[in-house]
């Protein structure tokens, strides 16, 4: 197995490196792209492990056949941290540094992530073998890394993006964060499934499509749940109306094309999943749920950016690159799966 | 002219009935008692009767509710616009709620409502001679042919 | 014979036609309700107002009565009158109370054998004086006649009666008779008077001990001087005091000085000034001889003052072009009191303030026929030795004020015949045998005359409703009792034809309109009596400071000596400094507190030879170590010493014993804490970060309002605002606002609708901001109303809909400024009180919620006569209740989207604020923080 | 069938040989029904014991009613005090009945049909006592009327930006729909108690379950009833309690205008609830003898929901707490250091202690599968989750922006006897319950039942 840990790290590092030129040697203005990606990426990765775990918590007969291809991303997690460890620089043009709080100073900022990304990856890493081996422990496991799992992304929500927007904040941010979280890993399963249509249904048959609806109306669900939280947010935002506050939607409502932006999320997020699986025949055809989850991705993707843009400038170039770079990672890293994440005998 | 069959077992039940039904007896002659409802019997009946119509009832009402929601608020507020707090005269986001409950309110009731249509309830004739069969699945069939 | 018909008599029938229902011995057939119609010229509905004048503290301020459907309702300063210039202070506004207060002397009446007082008729009252006064006549006994302070044409027919009937006129007793300043006068420029200070020529004023912001002398009159000189740049005001009452807080510096030590500063000023030798000719040497000469070192250890504030001080008096020092209050009433007035007349003579005008001894307060302290020590030997007959005590009530060292109380049964002129009962009408129940000014004919060259009217705008007579016909009714057959029918006509000799036929017309009538009385050169200087500091012994605590029984600004404790708004409305209401209590330094282990309400012993007696505590932040202050009715006044010299009072006490008892008495305190904790609520000075709000504040989700016409705003200078509360009580006359009473204070339940809110910062300094509903823009009250019983009128207004109401408080709650006032019950408003109330405004029942509306019943006024005239309304057309009696015109009130209007221009300022604007509330309530403008705008 | 012999210790005809589904059915209604024989002098005291304390409660409104809301301990800074709280309170354990009844039914849990009648009793019955606090804390309750939507010749309509406003939809459709919900649910087994019973009862419950027959076409066209209420109660659950939550968020009060508070809600909500659910199973099931179906693998998968909201709640105040600071907002910093250190210290840490510390040591399982501990625990949750409310309510209004302001309450004796009388008021009603409706869905346990 320790070669493709190897390759692996040997992996990580390059890319890593790689993104570090981007980052610095590029005009990759403030590094609006990096931080795109860490959020976009860390939330896919560490959901699809929080998935299993959910399922394997409520031992739900849905997780059973995306069981594998869902754990295997979880070596990403180490990947994230390094991607944290170059993105510190960038951390002067939070509006915070200026008069560090508490809670918000340089050091124990990087230092609680830093240790955070550690041990949820051991946390994952742990999960994983016990889930793909059905141990007896699985359970257990599970419930530790959602716990981990709530921590570390309501962690990333409050301080990676929303502290961006001092003295702005939300109390609900983290737990929307990590619902989107959970969302966009449902999406990926969704991808899968008419990635890996034919294996699913020779390994697994019927159980597989009844999982696969169930995967469906959980992404309905979320559709609705993520929905009614927005609103949840956008509601009390609106009718305090303090100023500190609704600065975070003032300024990204006040002009095109930023408003559009902003409102497209609501109907890439909700709307469309809303509508199109409202119907049975939708939910049952391969080809919709992959468009779905696409655009629940990209509505996820559309939500970051809004909030980052107007804080820290982004060179869209350089964000597709590395985009890119992360995302091949992680097909390759999940085409290896058998090789390090297996039923050991 | 109707004969009664009633079975204390639901195995029995079920195969009788699968039988009745390919043999091509018109479902509108049977008439089926179950203490409980029973997932393998509904598979079976679906093949040869028209799903319910209860959702559209559902639907008109929840539409109504929706409709009806954004109209009293709305409404209400042109027809003497009072500003509180600086808040737009039409506030959307405020009505939402209101749109909101008005919609399963309505769904909720005219579901129900939709439902004693459906099932002919309350019937009176049972209520005054109530018709039992104890925990047994019984079978009436019509024998009576037009 | 008929007011009325006399009236016409008197040719002015005018103001006859309005004046309906005023007069003396009348039936009150005008009081039965309006379904009779009227038989003069009235228009229901209309406010009418008269002239008259405020008597509830000597001032003597001038009042104009808005009287509807025959009831006097509010009581406003009258416009640019010499003494209170349009504005009237806390007791004032308070003092209609006084009018409907259910517990005045219904009747006269009599004690009888058993010692309990019984009804009955003038005629039986007035013989049962005659005849005991005839009595005493026979068996060589005196009848003395003893009043409060009184002046013109009611101090002649005392004069006259006291003539007629052989009577002696006492001198009069005041408890603030200001024995020592006059005393002090006398010695320096042999004028036994209180001269009348013109602070607004000033440009440098010093005050010692003086509370001219309170109750010295002629508090609003002083208030409004001292404000328009602060509105001329270059005026600078240091004030010394060893306390910490309200007026060190609005001094441009505040300077602690160590109690008694204040003829060390003198002395140094003094000598400063001569050795500056800009002014040294103008003392002569036989009184540079024998002036102490005091090294800045024992100045400093004495007073604690630092030598740089002194210099400071030495050196801008000697600069200042027309400086002006005044001592009073606390620092003349002790021991070495009288050294202080007589050093503190020297000094001004010294940099000749005596002479520029500051100083004015030919309008000098009207001080002249009261007495002091020795006065009564002189009747209580005449009570003594059996001298004494009859003794009328008219309008005043010497027991309850009175230091003990006379006895007067044990003594007084041993006069024939004790006879009272009284409204209410008190300690000394408790002693009498016959009890006179007096009207009140704004039932009965007068006139007053506070200083030299002013005369004030005084004119019924009620009939009497109580069967009460004014002193003037019960003296008269007993002239003609006692023989002498009168002329006039009643006071009235006494009055006018009196008027008539004085100043000819035209004048009474005039004065009843205008309300006052001023003459300029000659200028008096003053000069120095030296040699009674010289004598006097050579035998005078200068108080050293006193080491060991300090008592200080100071005046109150809410009831004066204790005279208007009787008014219900006088307690409800907070103490400025404390904001504690009812009941009494000790203010003392937090360094006392911590020593003796005590905290607010915890009770603590005084032990003073002998006697001792208990009062609750109150932290104040800003009073000195071992210096402890309390009010003139909140201990017992037998307590008190007095001057041999003089008869002052001395109010400050020295060595008594401080224990803690352990109790805790509950007062109501309405602060919930007195310093800001950071929060910024009158934020000391923009700092970046604070800008940065300001930026912010411009981030909203909602369209922008909208106004069409108006946005009544209103801005408040803490420059100006002093804390004087008097807006408060306005507020409450004129918006019906029920008083809570204690218990519901304890419960944190008051009803006021303004309020003035102290803050202490680190430097233990005072700011006072005055509270009220924000009217804001963006309302967080309005939109979580249910019903609609609260919403914001196309003018700006945060409208309140009392009817709709129904209570939910959701509005009270979410109000981050907590102006909101519940109705938790159906609130009392005792016979004869409810007529009081003011018929423009809602009264609101139980379970509703109210808040103030920049008395909108004013804005509906002033618009109905812009619509009838066809225009908008004018900047300054409306004033509510509060912006009306300030006597600083901190408040200005007006429509900010008229450029021109005052309160659009101050908000343009850049002291200004606006409270916890960061919520994006958008007040209308703009304030002006304390401190320089840094550019004109 | 005669029901002298309706007794569950008579298993007789179940337990020799091997027993027929039928014979086990009927043994199922006979258990279940032995909860409607005549009452025992227990049973009276209690009812007696729940309607004392609706007549202390209605005592003191009357008093309340006629000298005015200065009899309860409310003040200037504080509006809202224990009535508030009562109403939260009780909407609250409403919660967990449609929960258990509607999202369990969906996801197809189990042990749903052991809870899921008591609990639909139960939010019925708690939708009414919250009802009646909106009311009781008016200031002129006589006009209550105004706040609903009416047509008038004032054309005054009602504010439908008021979060009050909201509430009475909110609250209004939640009580029908989940009136609807229990109603509907129980139609089959009322037909089951008309067949069992005789005389007048017959009568009476063959009127109530509307002549059910329960044919083939009926029970279709009831499943697809059942599925639509379950799927519009869902949402309807997170959004009253939301709503609920919204009559603070929306206010601009540190302490309340915080966003998390609609989810947060409605986990605390569910929390109380399911505690409720406990505290009044477990009783019953040991009164009338449920031990046999109703068992502790059931209670474990509820005290598993109980621990899950718990460590929600819990997230919600570490989240609330930590950003206060994070945000370096005075006020909300004033406002959590109150909290923790200020006059209702005691009440903040009792809360933690009852809702996230003690729902802890559920991760044991021995404790989870102790009915008694669970009892007893359930009743800590439940005062802990009252002082929850309190805490929000009074302690953000006793401490807000302007140190002036800063106040203090404690409820009156009135507000005591309203709030004792409205749990005599809840107990009382659901003792009636007991006594007369099948407490447990016979139809759905049957269901479960093969040959």
């Amino acid at each position: 197995m320790s070669g493709i840990q190897t390759k692996l790290a040997i992996a990580f590092l390059v890319i890593t490196g790689l993104i570090y030129v981007l980052e610095y040697f590029l005009p990759a203005g403030q590094g609006g792209a990096h931080l795109f990606n860490l959020l976009f990426w860390i939330a896919i990765i560490e959901g699809s492990i929080a998935v299993v775990a959910v399922g394997e918590v409520t031992n739900g007969k849905w997780v059973k056949p995306y069981r594998q291809e869902l754990l295997s991303v979880y070596p990403l997690i180490l990947l994230i941290g390094l991607l944290f460890v170059i993105f510190i620089p960038r951390l002067e043009y939070y509006p915070w540094t200026e008069q560090p709080g508490i809670w918000l100073n340089k050091n124990l900022f990087i230092a609680r992530h830093v240790i955070q990304l550690i041990v949820v990856f051991f946390i994952a890493r742990k999960f994983a073998r016990e889930s793909i081996n059905e141990g007896q422990k699985r359970a257990f496991w599970g419930v530790i890394y959602l716990l981990a799992f709530a921590i570390s992304m309501t962690g990333v929500a409050f301080d990676w993006l929303m502290s961006l927007e001092y003295p702005w904040f939300s109390t609900l941010f983290g737990a929307l964060f990590f619902i989107e979280a959970f969302y966009c890993a449902l999406a990926l399963a969704g991808i899968f499934s008419f990635l890996y249509k034919a294996k699913f249904l020779d390994t697994y048959g019927e159980s597989f499509e009844s999982a696969r609806m169930d995967i469906a109306t959980l992404l309905f669900a979320f559709a609705i749940f993520w929905a009614s939280q927005f609103y949840t947010q956008y509601l009390v935002i609106w009718y305090g109306n303090i100023p500190e506050e609704v600065s975070l939607i003032y300024y990204r409502t006040i002009d095109s094309p930023m408003r559009e932006f902003f409102y497209s999320v609501v109907a890439f997020n909700f709307i469309i999943p809303f509508i199109t699986f409202t119907y049975r025949r939708m939910k049952a055809n391969y080809l919709v749920f992959l468009i779905v989850s696409i655009v629940v991705w990209v509505g996820i993707a559309v939500e970051r950016l809004v909030i980052i843009v107007p804080r820290l400038s982004i060179n869209p170039l350089i964000l597709i690159v590395e985009f890119v770079i992360i995302g091949l990672m992680m097909i390759y890293v999940i085409r290896k799966r058998d090789s390090f994440l297996v039923k050991s005998t | 002219m109707t004969d009664k069959m009633t079975f204390s077992k639901r195995a029995e039940f079920i195969s009788k009935l699968r039988e009745l039904l390919e043999s091509g007896v018109p479902p509108k002659k049977l008439k089926i008692v179950m203490p409980h409802p029973d997932h393998e019997v509904d598979e079976i009946v679906e093949k040869y009767v028209p799903p319910s119509k209860l959702k559209y009832f559902t639907l008109a009402g929840a539409l109504s509710g929706f409709i009806g929601g954004f109209a009293l608020t709305i409404g209400t507020v042109l027809d003497w616009p009072l500003i509180t707090g600086g808040k737009p005269l039409i506030s959307i986001p405020a009505f939402i709620v209101i749109v909101f409950e008005m919609t399963i309110l309505l769904g909720a009731t005219v579901s129900l409502l939709g439902f004693l249509i459906l099932s002919r309830l309350p019937s009176f004739k049972s209520i005054i001679s109530p018709e039992d069969y104890g925990n047994e699945f019984v079978i009436l069939m019509d024998r009576r042919d037009e | 014979m008929r007011r009325r018909d006399f009236m016409k008599l008197m040719g002015i029938a005018s103001t006859a036609s309005l004046m309906s229902s005023c007069g003396v011995e009348r039936s009150t057939e005008k009081l039965i309700p309006f379904v009779v119609p009227p038989e003069e010229d009235y228009i229901p509905g209309e406010d009418y107002y008269y002239n008259s004048t405020c008597t509830e503290c000597p001032a003597n301020c001038g009042i104009s009565v808005k009287v509807r459907e025959f009831n006097p309702i509010k009581l406003e300063g009258i416009e640019n009158h010499p003494i209170n210039n349009g504005a009237l202070c806390l007791r004032g506004q308070s003092s209609l109370m006084r009018l409907y207060h259910p517990e005045r002397i219904k009747t006269p009446l009599l004690k009888n054998s058993a010692g309990n007082f019984e009804p009955t008729t003038w005629e039986n009252a007035y013989s049962q004086i005659i005849k005991s006064m005839r009595d005493s006549e026979q068996n060589g006994k005196d009848n003395l006649y003893l009043s409060g302070r009184t002046t013109g044409s009611l101090s002649e027919l005392i004069d006259e009666f006291c003539k007629v009937t052989k009577a002696e006129r006492l001198p009069e007793y005041e408890t603030f008779s200001y024995a020592n300043l006059r005393e002090a006068s006398n010695i320096v420029f042999g004028r036994p008077e209180i001269p009348n200070y013109s602070l607004d020529k000033s440009d440098f004023l010093i005050t010692i001990g003086a509370d001219i912001l309170e109750t010295y002398i002629s508090p609003v009159q002083l208030t409004s001087r001292l404000n328009k000189a602060k509105r001329e740049k270059n005026f600078r005001w240091t004030h010394i005091e060893p306390n910490a009452s309200l007026n060190g807080f609005q001094a441009s510096e505040k300077i602690r000085i160590k109690p008694g030590s204040e003829p060390y500063l003198l002395l140094f000023l003094i000598n400063f000034i001569l050795k500056s030798n800009l002014q040294k000719n103008r003392i002569p040497n036989n009184i540079l001889a024998v002036l102490p000469q005091v090294g800045v070192g024992e100045v400093e250890s004495q007073t604690g003052i630092s030598n740089q504030v002194l210099n400071d001080m030495a050196q801008s008096l000697a600069k200042a072009t027309s400086p002006l020092v005044i001592s009073g209050g606390v620092s003349t009433a002790q021991s070495g009191g009288l050294e202080i007035a007589v050093l503190t007349g020297l000094l001004q003579w010294a940099t000749g303030m005596a002479t520029d005008g500051v100083i004015n001894f030919s309008i000098s307060e009207n001080y002249s026929s009261v007495g002091s302290v020795l006065d009564m020590v002189n009747l209580v030997n005449r009570l003594k030795n059996n001298e004494v007959g009859v003794l009328f005590i008219s309008n005043t009530d010497p027991l309850s004020t009175m230091p003990d060292e006379t006895g007067l109380e044990q003594y007084l049964e041993k006069a024939n015949l004790r006879v009272a002129f009284s409204d209410f009962q008190n300690k000394t009408t408790e002693k009498c045998d016959v009890i006179l129940p007096l009207s009140h000014t704004l039932e009965s004919w007068g006139d007053a005359e506070p200083r030299n060259g002013l005369v004030n009217v005084i004119q019924p705008t009620i009939e009497p409703i109580f069967d009460t007579r004014s002193e003037g016909d019960i003296l008269l009714s007993l002239l003609r009792a006692y023989g002498k057959n009168q002329t006039a029918a009643g006071y009235q006509e006494w009055l006018f034809s009196g008027w008539n000799e004085k100043h000819g036929p035209a004048f009474a017309d005039q004065f009843l309109k205008k309300g006052y009538a001023e003459t300029i009385p000659p200028k008096i050169a003053l000069s120095l009596q030296a040699n009674r200087i010289a004598e006097f500091i050579r035998g005078a012994k200068f108080a050293t400071a006193v080491s060991d605590p300090v008592l200080f029984v100071t005046p109150s600004l809410r009831t004066f000596d204790g005279r208007s404790a009787i008014l219900p708004l006088s307690r409800e409305i907070p103490d400025p400094l404390t904001t504690v209401t009812y009941g009494k209590w000790v203010s003392i330094s937090k360094e006392n507190a911590l020593e003796l282990g005590v905290k607010d309400r915890d009770e603590v012993r005084f032990e003073i030879d002998g006697t001792s007696f208990e009062l609750p505590v109150r932290i104040q932040p800003g009073l000195a170590k071992d210096v402890f202050t309390t009010h003139r009715d909140q201990i017992d006044c037998k307590l008190l010493n007095i001057d041999p010299r003089t008869g002052e009072t001395l109010t400050a006490l020295t060595n008594f014993s401080m224990t803690k008892t352990g109790k805790s008495v509950a007062i109501p305190i309405l602060s919930g804490k007195m310093d800001q904790e950071d929060r910024e609520i009158i934020p000391d000075h923009y700092d970046d970060h604070e800008m940065e709000h300001h930026h912010e504040v411009k981030a909203t989700l909602y369209p922008e309002e909208k106004y069409p016409n108006y946005r009544w705003s209103m801005s408040i200078d803490l420059e100006s605002c002093i804390g004087c509360s008097a807006c408060v009580a306005a507020c409450y006359v004129e918006n019906n606002i029920p008083v809570a009473g204690p218990e519901q204070h304890l419960r944190g339940r008051e009803m006021s609708w303004i309020r003035v809110q102290p803050y202490y910062n680190q430097k233990e300094e005072a700011e006072f901001l005055l509270m009220l509903c924000q009217q804001c823009g963006n309302a967080p009250c309005e939109t979580v109303c249910p019903v609609y019983a609260t919403y914001h009128n196309p003018e700006g207004l945060n409208a309140m809909v009392y009817n709709r109401c129904v209570g939910t408080r959701y509005c009270h709650n979410n109000c981050p400024y907590k102006v909101r006032r519940f109705n938790w019950f159906e609130h009392e408003w005792p016979e004869p009180m409810n007529r009081m109330q003011n018929p423009d405004v809602f009264v609101r029942g139980r379970g509703v919620m109210e808040k103030c509306t920049f008395c909108v019943q004013r804005i509906r006024k002033a618009k109905d006569i812009a619509k009838d005239e066809g225009r908008k309304v004018r900047d300054g057309e409306v004033t509510p209740a509060c912006a009306q009696t300030c006597p600083t015109e901190a408040i200005v009130f007006g429509n900010i989207l008229d450029k021109e209007s005052e309160v659009y221009k101050k908000s343009q300022s850049d002291r200004e604020f606006r409270v916890l604007e960061l919520l994006g509330t958008l007040p209308a309530v703009h304030y002006l923080r304390k401190g320089e403008e840094t550019h004109e705008s | 069938m005669n029901r002298k012999d309706a007794d569950p210790q008579d298993t007789s005809s179940g337990k020799k040989g091997n027993p027929t589904a039928i014979d086990y059915k009927d043994q199922l209604e006979r258990d279940i029904l032995y909860a409607l024989k005549k009452p025992t002098p227990l049973y009276w005291g209690g009812l007696a014991l729940a309607a004392g304390l609706v007549i202390w409660g209605a005592i003191s409104w009357s008093i309340q009613i006629r000298t005015g809301l200065g009899v309860t301990g409310l003040n200037n800074p504080v509006g809202w005090g224990a009535y508030i709280t009562n109403f939260v309170f009780w909407v609250g354990i409403a919660h967990s009945g449609t929960l258990i009844s509607a999202i369990l039914f969906l996801f197809r849990a189990k042990f749903r049909s052991r809870f899921n009648r008591s609990a639909e009793a139960m939010t019925v019955f708690a939708v009414m006592t919250a009802g009646l606090f909106p009311l009781i804390h008016l200031g002129r309750v006589w006009f209550f009327y105004w706040l609903f939507p009416y047509p008038n010749q004032r054309y005054l309509w009602v504010n439908f930006r008021s979060p009050l406003i909201w509430d009475v939809f909110a609250v209004s459709t939640y009580f029908t729909v989940s009136a609807i919900f229990f109603y509907v649910g129980m139609i089959p087994d009322l037909a089951i108690i008309r067949r069992l019973k005789e005389g007048i009862g017959k009568r009476i419950y063959s009127i109530l379950s509307m002549g059910w027959v329960g044919t083939i076409k009926q029970w279709r066209h009831y499943n697809q009833l059942y599925k639509f209420l379950a799927a519009l109660a869902t949402p309807l659950v997170i959004s009253v309690h939301s709503v609920v939550s919204w009559d603070f968020a929306m206010s601009v009060i540190p302490g309340w205008h915080t966003t998390i508070f609609a989810p947060y809600f409605v986990a605390g909500a569910i929390f109380s609830g399911c505690a409720m659910v406990i505290t009044l199973v477990v009783p019953m099931r040991k009164m009338f003898r449920l031990e046999k179906h109703i068992t502790v693998d059931h209670f474990d998968k509820l005290a598993r929901l109980l621990l899950f909201t718990s460590l929600i709640v819990g997230y919600a105040y570490i989240v609330e707490y930590t950003l206060a600071f994070w945000s370096g907002n005075v006020y909300e910093e004033g406002q959590f250091i109150y909290r923790a250190v200020g006059d209702y210290a005691f009440f903040y840490w009792l809360m933690i202690t009852c809702n996230v510390v003690l729902p802890l040591t559920l991760f044991v399982k021995k404790l989870r599968r102790n009915i008694s501990y669970l009892f007893v625990l359930s009743l800590f949750v439940n005062v802990g989750m009252w002082f929850e409310r309190f805490n929000i309510i009074v302690m953000s209004l006793a401490h807000d922006f302007d140190p002036y302001n800063f106040g203090f309450y404690i409820p009156s004796i009135i507000e005591l006897g309203i709030t004792f009388g409205s749990f005599g008021w809840f107990f009382m009603f659901f003792l009636i319950f007991a006594k007369t409706l099948p407490i447990l869905s016979i139809t759905e346990l049957k269901e479960e039942v093969h040959d």
